[in-house]
């Protein structure tokens, strides 16, 4: 239904996409997988009009089309939600999911009762709930994400394309999502299906093409692959090579009978975090549990003095840091790799090596003058060490994939040699290599000694990367998972017994 | 099916959150109550019904302007070529008031739009910043104006009796039709803001271009529109002040973009795009000229003390309203 | 030039093959206001008289001097996001101070002169930084203030007398006029800030992305009152180089619209007004050609009405040169 | 036509040795009764002043100082002052303001001859008289406005294209410095000299018109260009003496000598400028007088007692040159 021919693209000198084929059949989902920068976006943006090929065609329903704007697209019957989440933060949830289609009364104007109830109706249905009036910047990046994908639902489109729809959802949601998904399926929809999560791949789509390098390696039935030979593919390895990994990248548990390292108590911020308190040794990795909009992302800002606390205090080493104040909090040994990359990570003006070295300028220069010796040096550490991959440090991170510029981050926090680490969903995005040697970095650097806190909503990498697990409801402290008790199973009750509301468990 | 998502703590979180926002969009009204309220205590003639009716069509020329600002203003972009085309509007209705008051408001209204439009075309379609583009816009503006107008040397008049001149000066019920006119036109623009997807599109684009962008919405056309309006509405306003002075007079305009730029973002809209209310503009319009007027009120002030007062009741105004807004959004 | 061309940077995995030799437009982007000051002057030197000499050269660069100091202290606050309306009214401020404390001998008035320009830098920097007031409504009110306090300290114009301040304004340094000396260093200076300290770095973090640079650990609030300061103390010394030079220092007239000029020239430098990148050498063609658009509209005798039109189209022509090409797409 | 009534105003003032001359009057006398107005006690009222300008300009500031004056000097019950800095919306807004505060005549020193209706028409309708200084209007007198008092800018210019004969003996290259595009100063200053050139001067050749907008640095830039492009010029006429002082400093910059290689006319009488005539860098200054304050008052004293007012009263502009300036100096404003 929806085909591309040799599809080529370059952006100056990087070679996005090399004569890509792709297909997509009626009421199939599509897995498009690849390692970050491998051209999945760049072919989604290819398919949907944002950008146009060099050479090659796209056709839709049988004709060679040509679409010069994301508008035809859609007018076409092509409903997108692309990987950077692309909605409106300061308008309200209703306007975003409607932007463009709203309902109208009679005179023509904007039914805002009609529209509002829709929206309502809409991301009810995916389990979300929220005020749709609210601004929607002020929702968490995974309710964010459902909003889009109600948006796309909204609309009776012929194909539907999911730029890695699922980095920010929890488990739930993710379910949710496939829900809809088969649905759409089921009534002739064409899915595409972005995602670094492979095990969804199995329990989702009927076929897969994989790239690497911007070109196409491999298309089949997702059932006629294993993982190893999936992974393979995308890495360009043999299947031997990459049999020998886990699940996840993390090798066992750490030392943990030193004294906390940081300790939080009583942390208050209005309306969301009521007196949450943790604390971590060295070499600990501390997960933090909980459904979307639980908590986590705000306790790890509380304690990074990130978000304005009421009350509560956070020690480091025995002493006390500074509350709401960033700088303090870095002093005293304190990173925080946030979950919002665009928002609240990366300078997408500057280059990969201005923000890599961005936290630690002060230190690469002397009496205010930087030395660019000593910054060159410091990034090709980092970008060898977490492989990087750019054509010169001096390209603007914004045209780097979105793992590469995870990865970037990772560095720029690295590079401050924290004592304590936060990490938000810090393989969000991320490519199964890059995730594991994201994991690994994570077990080599508690194993060094860093306190780990690790936020995410990847159940296999909670328990099998943590030490310990925290779990948040509500923004409280309602539990806590440890050693034996430390199972996927366990963790999902404990999730679920505070979320039910009285009922009886999940169906799960 | 269960509801698993653990709501925000919404039900107050909401409502908390929308009365911060209220407030902080509304602070400039907070302030115009408060100090219309002071300096009616203040000063005898001030609260007099002559005096509000000299602000308020003192203000609706102003205000004219404004409300096509907003709209640019929303959808992320500036125009600061709004006073030269409000002076020019001025000169080609007084031109045109001589061949009949069809004349007198068509020519300028086609002429600034066409202005508005080019620019808007510059910008959307070039990519070019807004700031240079309008800012050639002033220049070009003035310049056409001179050059109708003999080197500025020719004030063309509106001929004594021209129906033209009823516009601005006469009145319906006691209140002057530019006064009816700004109610009018600023619940047009309110309907469309709020109500019409040409405002959802404007407001989508300020909040992020390149998101409005990818969910298929005509940015292009939307920026084209809010130009052209603005152009249009400039010279609207400059058509008024010709009607209300009988005159095309050549030297009005000069500052007047940072004026209307300061009402406008005075009554709330970001400067940055996607966020804003058209009511916010007209009060921040007549809390200008209230300012304005309570200086004058104060008497025989030097004209440099005007000035000091005024600017720094501005930073003191905006001043209150980060804080009102700091307040009520903790 | 076209060897430049070929010189780019390929990356070091797979060099790329040799594209084709036509100009890249990437390069005329980096590069268009560089084209168009080439161009303009190849224009001049073949139709004007008398273009062709050293004493035309040297005054093209004394007249660009009080701009191109302002618009290098602007390039810096617009690479913050930002924007400052008030340089001209500080300009004013430090001109007018001039006169007053001339009799402490021509150092202490052009120090006192000079820090004014910081204190209001500093008022600036404040509210937006501290206070979080939007650039330019803080800057406006301080350009409206800024300007009623300069006719205040000044009062009437005064002629500058002081043979200290005449030598600054006339004198000259190996043949090089003083002020073009001082430009000269004002530029070098700001070149090295923004390319090899901490301070330019962090400064176009900060454009970049406010938020990231806060979470990074970035001492936002104190780059921001640094950068507006700054913009302050050149405006300031501007202000004092023009009175030098004119001899004179007229509160009212002073520094008039110079924030326009700046801001041009600034972007015409290929500084986007979105922030995040300062591009010094660019700045100051920009300010040339600006300087050598009025020269040829002057040489020819061009009639200010033609002369605005001329200017806004060269503007719009210019920038467009040096955006054209780029989508505006991310 | 200009029916001619000369009549000699009294000296008036302690504004420092002021003279206070009319030249002429013309037009049809407005009494009080066609005016329409009620006859007040000036003792009594409440006088409004809407000055145009920013005080900085030497001129305004001698203006706005000889209004207080003389408001002083006739004991009025109070004087108010706006100014409208160059905005005619804001002055239009000042007088109405004024209007609202009670004030019993007006004197108006329009920021343009046209558009001032609605601030006129509400001051006929609240029966307060106004009078124009220094810029007269377009309205009826008599029937909007009482009177105008003030210069002829048109003859100021005719003046200084003779004054310019004079010193440059007859044959000159003449630059042009033009005050602000749009300003009716500037149109008449402008007409003057160039009728006047073409009538009587033929070898008085302008070569360039250039505006420089009243200023002295923007009046300096573009003399320096100028010179720059056209080396031949050599008188330069300024529609004030701020763009002349400017001039001055652009000649010197240029290795000239003004005065004598480039000889310069400009209007105004300030003091500065009049000191450069001493100096030897100005050759001769028209005289632009601003002691409006003493003929205003005695104006509307006049006016109440119910003697007809002329339409214009044209006050008398003196002339600095190399003969006088010196002795002259403590004149000029
Ligand atoms: N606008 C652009 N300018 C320059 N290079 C770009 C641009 N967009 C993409 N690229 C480059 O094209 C390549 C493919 O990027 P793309 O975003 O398609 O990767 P991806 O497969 O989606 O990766 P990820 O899984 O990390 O999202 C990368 O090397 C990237 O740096
Ligand atoms: N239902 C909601 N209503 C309003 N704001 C919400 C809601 N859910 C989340 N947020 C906002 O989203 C941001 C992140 O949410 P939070 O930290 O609670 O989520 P989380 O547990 O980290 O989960 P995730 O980041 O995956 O959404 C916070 O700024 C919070 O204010
Ligand atoms: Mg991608
Ligand atoms: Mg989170």
């Amino acid at each position: 239904m929806l085909e591309t021919e040799g599809v080529t693209k370059s952006f100056g000198g990087v070679h996005a996409l090399r004569g890509v084929d792709f297909s997509l059949a009626r009421g199939e989902i599509h897995a498009l997988v690849g390692e970050n920068g491998a051209g999945k976006s760049t072919l989604i943006k290819v398919l949907t009009g944002v950008h146009r090929p060099d050479s090659g065609a796209v056709r839709f329903a049988g004709a060679e089309v040509e679409f010069h704007r994301p508008a035809e697209a859609q007018r076409a019957g092509i409903s997108t939600i692309y990987q950077e989440v692309n909605l409106v933060p300061l308008l309200s949830v209703a306007r975003n999911v409607f932007l463009g289609r709203e309902p109208r009364t009679r005179f023509g104007l904007i039914d805002t009762a009609k529209m509002n109830r829709g929206a309502a109706e809409l991301v009810g249905s995916l389990g979300v709930d929220i005020d749709v009036t609210g601004e929607l910047g002020r929702l968490g990046l995974g309710v964010q994400q459902m909003v889009a994908l109600a948006r796309a639902m909204s609309v009776d489109s012929r194909v539907v394309i999911m730029d890695e729809p699922t980095s920010s959802l929890e488990a739930k949601e993710v379910a949710t999502l496939f829900q809809v998904a088969r649905d759409l399926a089921g009534r002739g929809v064409g899915i595409v299906f972005v995602s670094h999560r492979l095990d969804e791949l199995w329990r989702l789509c009927d076929r897969v093409t994989v790239l690497r390098d911007g070109r196409r390696v491999h298309t089949g039935p997702m059932t006629e692959l294993d993982r190893v030979t999936l992974v393979a593919h995308m890495l360009g390895r043999d299947a031997g090579e990459v049999a020998r990994g886990g699940a996840t990248g993390f090798e066992g548990k750490h030392d943990r009978d030193r004294e906390p390292v940081l300790t939080a108590d009583g942390l208050e911020v209005r309306n969301r975090l009521h007196g949450v308190g943790l604390s971590v040794r060295p070499g600990e990795v501390l997960g933090l549990g909980g459904l979307l909009g639980s908590g986590r992302s705000e306790t790890v800002k509380a304690v990074y003095g990130a978000l304005p606390v009421r009350s509560g205090s956070v020690e480091v080493g025995g002493r006390r840091v500074r509350p709401n104040s960033v700088r303090h909090a870095l002093r005293a040994g304190i990173a925080l790799l946030s979950e919002d990359r665009k928002a609240e990570g990366i300078i997408p003006g500057l280059s990969v090596r201005d923000n890599i070295a961005l936290a630690v300028l002060p230190r690469l220069s002397r009496a205010g003058i930087l030395s660019e010796r000593r910054i060159d040096e410091l990034v090709d550490t980092f970008v060898r060490r977490l492989r990087i991959k750019v054509a010169n440090p001096r390209q603007p991170v914004r045209e780097l994939s979105g793992g590469n510029q995870q990865k970037v981050l990772i560095a720029r926090w690295l590079c401050t040699e924290p004592t304590v680490f936060l990490l938000d969903e810090p393989t969000r995005g991320i490519d199964v290599g890059a995730k594991a040697e994201v994991q690994a970095l994570i077990d080599e650097l508690a194993g060094q000694g860093l306190a780990v806190v690790l936020v995410s909503s990847e159940m296999d990498e909670l328990v099998e990367g943590a030490d310990r697990i925290l779990v948040l409801h509500d923004g409280t402290v309602t539990g806590e998972l440890a050693g034996d008790r430390m199972t996927g199973a366990a963790l999902l009750a404990a999730l679920a017994g505070h979320a039910g509301s009285g009922e009886e468990g999940s169906d799960e | 099916m269960t509801t698993t998502v653990a709501a925000a703590p919404a039900g107050s979180g909401g409502t908390r959150a929308r009365v911060a926002r209220v407030a902080q969009r509304q602070g400039a009204l907070v302030i115009l109550v408060a100090s219309v309220l002071a300096a009616t205590l203040a000063f005898d003639s001030f609260g007099t019904a002559g005096n509000l009716e000299n602000i308020a069509l003192q203000a609706s020329f102003l205000a004219v302007v404004a409300l096509g600002m907003t709209f640019v203003i929303m959808s992320g972009g500036i125009d600061l070529s709004v006073g030269s085309v409000f002076a020019l509007g001025g000169v080609l209705a007084a031109w045109g008031s001589r061949y009949g008051t069809l004349a007198a408001l068509l020519v300028p209204l086609v002429v600034c739009g066409a202005i508005g439009l080019v620019q808007g075309l510059v910008i959307a379609r070039g990519g070019l910043p807004p700031f240079i583009v309008t800012l050639a816009g002033l220049l070009f503006a003035r310049g056409l104006l001179l050059l109708i107008s003999d080197e500025g040397a020719t004030t063309y008049k509106v001929p004594p009796g021209s129906a033209f001149r009823e516009l601005a000066q006469g009145g319906l019920l006691g209140i002057g039709y530019p006064i009816w006119i700004v109610l009018v036109a600023f619940g047009i623009g309110g309907l469309l803001l709020r109500r019409s997807s040409y405002g959802s599109t404007v407001l989508a684009i300020g909040g992020q271009e390149d998101a409005a962008d990818l969910m298929g919405l005509p940015v292009l056309r939307t920026k084209v529109i809010a130009y052209t309006t603005c152009g249009v509405l400039a010279g609207f306003g400059g058509l008024l002040m010709a009607s209300y002075t009988s005159s095309g007079v050549t030297v009005l305009g000069v500052g007047m973009e940072l004026e209307v730029i300061s009402a406008v973002v005075l009554g709330g809209t970001l400067l940055t795009g996607g966020a804003g209310t058209v009511l916010g503009s007209l009060v921040g319009v007549l809390l200008l000229q209230v300012i304005r007027n309570v200086i004058n009120q104060v008497g025989s002030l030097n004209s440099n003390w005007q000035a000091v007062i005024s600017g720094t009741i501005l930073l003191v105004v905006v001043t209150a309203q980060r804080w009102l807004a700091k307040v009520e959004g903790r | 030039m076209s060897e430049r061309l070929a010189s780019k940077p390929r990356s070091r995995e797979k060099p790329e093959r040799p594209r084709r030799r036509r100009i890249d437009p990437d390069w005329i982007r980096r590069n268009g206001v560089y084209v168009a000051l080439v161009l303009l002057l190849a224009i001049n030197v073949a139709i004007t008289d008398n273009f062709v000499s050293d004493a035309t050269l040297r005054l093209q660069l004394i007249q660009v001097t009080p701009v191109l100091i302002v618009a290098l202290g602007m390039a810096l606050v617009i690479g913050t996001q930002g924007i400052d309306l008030s340089v001209g009214a500080v300009m004013a401020l430090a001109a007018a101070l001039i006169p007053l404390y001339i009799g402490y001998g021509t150092g202490v008035a052009i120090a006192i002169a000079v820090l004014a320009g910081g204190v209001s830098g500093a008022l600036a920097g404040t509210l937006v930084a501290r206070i979080g007031v939007q650039p330019i409504i803080a800057t406006l009110g301080i350009m409206v203030a800024g300007r009623g306090v300069a006719n205040l300290f000044g009062g009437e114009i005064k002629s500058i007398r002081d043979p200290g301040m005449v030598a600054l304004g006339s004198g000259s340094l190996l043949g090089v006029p003083y002020v073009v000396v001082i430009a000269a260093v004002v530029a070098a200076v700001t070149w090295f800030l923004v390319r090899r300290s901490n301070f330019g770095r962090q400064l176009v973090a900060i454009g970049g992305n406010k938020r990231a640079a806060e979470l990074g650990g970035l001492p936002v609030p104190r780059v921001l009152l640094t950068t507006y300061i700054l913009c302050g103390l050149l405006a300031a010394l501007a202000g004092v180089l023009l009175a030098a030079r004119s001899q004179a220092s007229d509160p009212t007239k002073v520094g008039l619209l110079v924030e326009l000029s700046a801001i041009t020239a600034v972007v015409l430098g290929g500084t986007p007004l979105s922030g995040g990148q300062v591009r010094i050498a660019g700045t100051i063609a920009g300010a040339l050609l600006m300087q050598l658009i009025t020269a040829t509209l002057i040489f020819h005798d061009i009639p200010d009405s033609t002369a605005q039109i001329a200017q806004a189209v060269i503007v719009v022509a210019a920038v467009y040169v040096q955006l054209g090409r780029r989508k505006a797409r991310p | 036509n200009p029916g001619t009534n000369e009549e000699a105003a009294p000296v008036g003032g302690n504004d420092g040795g002021d003279q206070q001359v009319v030249k002429e009057s013309s037009g049809e006398g407005c009494t009080l009764a066609d005016y329409g107005a009620e006859k007040i006690d000036l003792g009594e009222a409440v006088v409004g002043f809407s000055q145009s300008e920013p005080d900085t300009a030497a001129f305004r500031a001698a203006e706005t100082k000889s209004i207080r004056q003389a408001a002083e000097q006739a004991g009025v019950r109070d004087l108010l002052v706006t100014n409208a800095n160059n905005e005619l919306p804001k002055q239009i807004a000042d007088i109405q303001n004024m209007l609202s505060q009670g004030v019993d005549f007006l004197i108006v020193a329009p920021v343009n001859s046209d558009g001032l209706d609605p601030a006129l028409n509400a001051a006929k309708q609240r029966g307060v008289p106004v009078l124009t200084i220094d810029r007269k209007v377009t309205n009826t007198h008599c029937a909007d406005y009482v009177a105008f008092l003030g210069s002829d800018f048109y003859e100021q210019g005719r003046r200084a294209a003779d004054a310019l004969n004079e010193v440059t003996g007859g044959t000159a290259k003449v630059a042009v410095l033009l005050g602000s595009s749009g300003n009716n100063v500037t149109e008449d200053r402008n007409s003057g000299f160039q009728d006047q050139v073409r009538e009587r001067y033929s070898d008085l050749e302008i070569v360039a018109e250039q505006t420089a907008n009243f200023a002295r640095d923007e009046g300096q830039a573009v003399a320096e260009q100028l010179l720059q492009s056209n080396p031949d010029i050599d008188a330069i006429y300024a529609h004030n003496d701020e763009m002349a002082l400017g001039a001055v400093t652009a000649v010197q910059a240029a290795g000239l000598d003004p005065g004598q290689d480039v000889r310069i006319v400009s209007i105004d009488g300030t003091r500065n400028a009049v000191q450069a005539i001493v100096d030897g860098d100005i050759n001769a200054v028209i005289e632009s007088n601003p002691r409006f304050g003493p003929l205003a008052f005695e104006t509307a004293e006049k006016f109440y007692a119910g003697e007809p007012i002329p339409e214009d009263v044209i006050i008398e502009d003196d002339e600095y040159n190399a003969e006088n300036a010196e002795a002259n100096i403590g004149d000029a404003f």
